[in-house]
């Protein structure tokens, strides 16, 4: 067990993977000698070479489209794409080609692709720096999506990521890429689809993805002292999502929230309450509310930018707002 | 990695042309004529199961196209790889995919060579090295030139090919993937064939430069025109790229001049766009047609030899329609098989 | 009121714009001379020309950023895509630049656009040209989402598309092309935002969406002579979305099903259910239930495709079990 | 609609200028000395800001590249538009938007020309004809092509201008939107700022032709290649592209050959890529005092008329940094609006 960032635990993880198996290589800007705007790939040039870090033109259909036809003749390509925004400009080909090519050849291609990128709203990155993206790769059959939170699972699920068959959405959230945590050194593989219980309660539970997590983790501390219990679910995947664990705790706890950066409509969130109200109408005691980041492009100024994102006070209030139902 | 340019279209095409056009054997010449009818008859046959309510969904044929698929495809191995477009029967042919296979296909069924999962426009059979026919126009270039970065980092000497049409030259997967191959040398033989419309529009309508192989210039990549009906000019100069290629010279932009002679897509109307003249002028210059006069006229083969080689595929494609029509449906209750290769709790013990 | 199918209502009304506002324009594949694949343009090219019925080439991206830039500077174009999944190669386009000029410049530059194309399930048509996407373009801010199932609608709501300043994804179900209906004359417009309550019932609430609501009326009707009766919404557009005719509704019946040919995870009947379990929860006599289309590539052959949308008998069946809750 | 062939590149654009060298009145040419010191003094400013928290994210300087955005704004209008890049302040300036505006942006007040919500790269003020700069490489030229075709549809003569950078023209909006520009004559000028590195990347390991001017040829319109530091030739190149424009001439593709003497963005690190040498070579034919020298030489202003110009400008920048920062804030309750324009049901009654 070291201590490590996550930047860091997710690049010690690549640089395994990459010695482990010849046939990984990554793809993206800046990902070569520079070591990458995140500093994701930093060091591994010089071990790897320029074949196995191959810094690319501005063509992100294009290197998408290409780290497509490699996973489908047996390399297993790793697109970085620095903001995961710049991944838009692919979606033709990730929908039409790189989630149904298992699909349309009954199996005989396999897809072993991963697209990480870093996301998410802060540092004033603007409207074009700051999305996320994964509701639409949840829609959308094909994808595995990926939100770690904490240093061991960056590890963890990247590894899980690099050695699956299947394309993976792997998303590291830019206000957690230096945060610090053990990590377990070597082979250290997290399944996907297995939550992980942030912390435990009996009053309510609260899903929260990504940089909500720490967020809401904080909130469940400073309300404990107020004698509220509040259970923190981190779902680490969202396809799959590991529902079993969020009803097993609604059973408990018969109140839901769930907490997320992203946008409301048609987002994670929604999916969560709609099979939650299906499948558990009966354990719920009160009705599932969602915070979400507001329906709008990012803003740029930064106390425009506070404003879109769910705050630690608007997540107690939330709280205790469905606590009083 | 500044190179020269690319030497102006046409000009290598032509010569390796006549020199090629000598050197090949009586056999393989046959084999082309084989080939070029195996996928005419085929066509044929889909076109009438088409109108028989047979084949189901948008069916755009091959026909008159025949000599580029025959003749690029025959310098592949099973290990090379193709990507091609909504206008892939010939293609699939040509790589080796068997005629009943894709004729099942289209008919939906389960021994088709996509399970029925695909029908006309997405033919899979990897086993062959075909890598998939594509309802969208444009990603088959990215997807070679990706399967090229995969030959070169596992040291084979695969070679990978995209077929796709004037249409898609317009695309932005032409000029992103083109490029990347270019200044990394890729394994990668891009084949346009410009049968001069895309579905009813005229290239020069939509492209000021009239020939797709001058593009190549902006990428500094070796670039081709021949006769696409033209079985021989075809075949010389995709060997020469496909040598190339898999010697690690990089990747070659071939132009096909050539046309389709039957509608856009089956059922679709074939008037208002291009004259019957035109249509005729091109029935008249038939890769097969053209291709039976040079055997004869070069006495490289027969008359019966010709016509037997006919019969043989005339058999072929019956028993493939017949195949397809008797062969069963998928399973429905399969029908979600195979959108992951992990299901459930995918991963942790994977390794 | 005259008699026509959806396809020719919808071209009436886009006629009717072209006439009265020359700032009106169509780019798209085939829709000058030809008149559209679809038959959306049929006769416009001979009254209004090739620079207002403009054929573009095979350049999806280009042409919509192009018709963005043109939005900006005072026209109105209007983007045929033919097959809406043509629309994903200009997913980048979309999102960074159309859906966002008018926040980004503060409500300085309009963006009235309309993004239209035939969708769905149906024909055979395959992977590659049967998909919607509406969820992902409800998920994400700036857009319009307009989904008629009806030729007055199709007229009514396109009416109201091409006046607004905002970008519409407006679809157009394949299967519903040639269906027959009576059309007000002249000037009709349907706002958007309200929906219709194509069947008046007690016992449970169907929304259903597309294609599925012919679908839906029809087991509806089925199922009245069992005594079983069943309210019909059809939302009509998705952004907005007229939520408070279904909690309306549900208010009434207790019972919520929502009957989508999309995928459910993120899905638009996510949505739905997330909204009323929130704000109706002490309405609700059961679990909500969604029916969706599975989640997986469309595949061709007709007995697969038939097997991935949902039956009649699959609605049938979801309403009977609802009521047994 | 087809016409010949581009000529090769630079041929006209060397000749035009040499005339308009001669041409320019000594009033338009102190103009265009003092919009690039405006644009080089307001960078320096928001560099000191930035490195002292002010501006926040990222920011991209326009410092080595002056003589492009003043060269082609100079002839533009306001009802002129342009669409520019991530590095689009000099561009915001030549075309018009006040320094404090741009500043108070990037300080995120509420004062800024997009009212704080956009930062260093979403500038927009389109009362000028400044339609935004973008933080995603590409889309610049397909909304001026598209601008274009507004243009033509209002039968206006206003003129759309695309600025991007060397590594724009690898992606594929740089080949779907030149090419239906080029088809349809629209009146666009497409100014490609190679300043030949894209972040770290030099453009000759990306591209096999190191002339993006040359890339013209594959779309049949015209191209020029220009000393993108020398102030005449661009100010020459582009008004020759902006009159045909204009005129209905149709688009011109214009490279300016250049360089950024400052890191990619504030804060990155500026070494390991290139050399110092590389850098301090191109410092030493900085626009600015390329163009002092010549106005001085040509006797065309007095070394006292220079700095006063510089004076002025000082003043101005000095005023604009305090004006942003006395500036206040957005306010966070109005963070929703302009979303959409119409809210709620919308539409129905709209006409
Ligand atoms: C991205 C995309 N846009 C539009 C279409 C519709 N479409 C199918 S085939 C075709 C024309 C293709 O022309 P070309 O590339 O020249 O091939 P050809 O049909 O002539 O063989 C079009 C526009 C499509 N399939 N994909
Ligand atoms: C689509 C997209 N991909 C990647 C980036 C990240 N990025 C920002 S600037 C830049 C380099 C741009 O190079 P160039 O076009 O030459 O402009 P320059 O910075 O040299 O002015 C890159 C890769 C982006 N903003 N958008
Ligand atoms: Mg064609
Ligand atoms: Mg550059």
């Amino acid at each position: 067990m070291g201590e490590m960032t996550f930047v860091a635990a997710a690049r010690e993880d690549l640089d395994e993977e990459m010695a482990r198996d010849p046939s990984v290589f990554v793809m993206g800007q800046g990902i070569g000698a520079r070591g990458g705007n995140f500093n994701t790939t930093m060091g591994l040039f010089e071990k790897y070479g320029p074949e196995r870090l191959r810094d690319v033109p501005i063509a992100e259909r294009g290197f998408v489209g290409m780290c497509t036809g490699a996973a489908a003749t047996g390399t297993r390509p790793v697109v970085d794409f620095m903001f995961v925004d710049f991944i838009l400009d692919a979606m033709g080909e990730l929908i039409n080609q790189t989630a149904k090519l298992q699909y349309m050849s009954s199996g005989r291609l396999t897809m072993p692709i991963v697209l990480r990128g870093c996301y998410g709203i802060g540092r004033a990155s603007a409207t074009h720096h700051s999305g996320a993206y994964y509701p639409i790769f949840v829609h959308l059959p094909g994808f595995r999506v990926a939100v770690p939170t904490t240093p061991a699972d960056a590890k963890g699920l990247l590894k899980t990521a690099i050695r699956l068959e299947d394309p993976v959405l792997f998303l590291e959230h830019k206000s957690l890429l230096n945060t610090k945590g053990s990590v377990p050194e070597g082979e250290h593989l997290v399944p996907f689809g297995e939550a992980w219980v942030a912390r435990r309660g009996t009053h309510l539970t609260a899903v929260a993805i990504g940089s909500m997590v720490p967020r809401t983790l904080e909130v469940a501390g400073r309300l404990a002292a107020e004698e509220v219990s509040v259970e923190v679910i981190d779902p680490r995947t969202l396809a799959p999502l590991d529902i079993d664990t969020i009803l097993e705790s609604v059973h408990r706890t018969g109140r839901l929230l769930i907490v997320d950066e992203t946008y409301a409509p048609c987002g994670i969130g929604a999916e969560i309450a709609a099979q939650v109200v299906d499948r558990s109408f009966d354990d719920l005691d009160a009705p599932i509310r969602r915070l979400n980041g507001l329906h709008t492009p990012i803003p740029y100024s930064p106390p425009l930018e506070a404003a879109v994102v769910p705050t630690t006070e608007a997540i107690a209030q939330a709280i205790r707002d469905l606590l009083a139902e | 990695m500044a190179t020269p340019l690319a030497a102006t279209p046409a000009e290598s095409g032509a010569a390796e042309s006549a020199a090629a056009r000598t050197a090949l054997g009586t056999a393989e010449q046959l084999a082309l004529f084989r080939t070029m009818v195996e996928i005419r008859r085929v066509e044929e046959g889909l076109v009438r199961a088409h109108q028989n309510g047979l084949v189901h969904g948008a069916c755009h044929t091959y026909v008159g196209q025949e000599a580029i698929a025959a003749g690029v495809c025959a310098h592949l191995r099973p290990s090379d790889v193709v990507f091609s477009t909504h206008r892939g029967h010939g293609h699939a042919l040509a790589k080796g995919v068997a005629a009943q296979e894709i004729a099942a296909e289209l008919f939906g069924r389960e021994t088709g060579c996509s399970h029925g999962r695909g029908g006309s426009m997405h033919l899979f059979k990897p086993e062959v090295g075909m890598m998939g026919t594509s309802g969208i126009v444009g990603p088959c270039i990215l997807l070679a030139a990706g399967a090229g970065y995969s030959f070169r980092l596992q040291r084979t000497d695969n070679v990978a090919v995209a077929f796709f049409g004037d249409g898609a030259s317009n695309n932005g997967a032409f000029h992103e993937g083109i490029n990347m191959a270019s200044v990394w040398d890729l394994p990668v033989l891009f084949v346009c064939e410009n049968n001069q419309y895309a579905t009813e529009v005229p290239y020069h309508t939509v492209s000021r430069n009239p020939d797709v192989a001058a593009k190549a210039a902006a990428y500094g990549l070796p670039s081709v025109i021949v006769d696409g009906n033209d079985i021989l000019a075809v075949h010389a100069a995709a060997g020469e790229a496909v040598r190339r290629a898999r010697g690690g010279g990089g990747p070659t932009l071939l132009e096909c001049k050539t046309y389709r002679t039957r509608a856009h897509s089956e059922g679709m109307r074939d008037a208002g766009y291009r004259t019957a003249e035109e249509v005729n002028a091109w029935k008249e210059r038939c890769p097969i047609k053209r291709f039976r006069s040079h055997l004869l006229e070069a006495a490289s083969a027969s008359s019966a030899e010709l016509d037997q080689v006919e019969r043989e595929v005339d058999a072929l494609v019956a028993n493939a329609l017949a195949f397809a029509k008797d062969s069963p449906w998928p399973d429905p209750a399969m029908v979600t098989q195979h959108v992951y290769r992990s299901e459930g709790r995918a991963g942790g013990s994977v390794g």
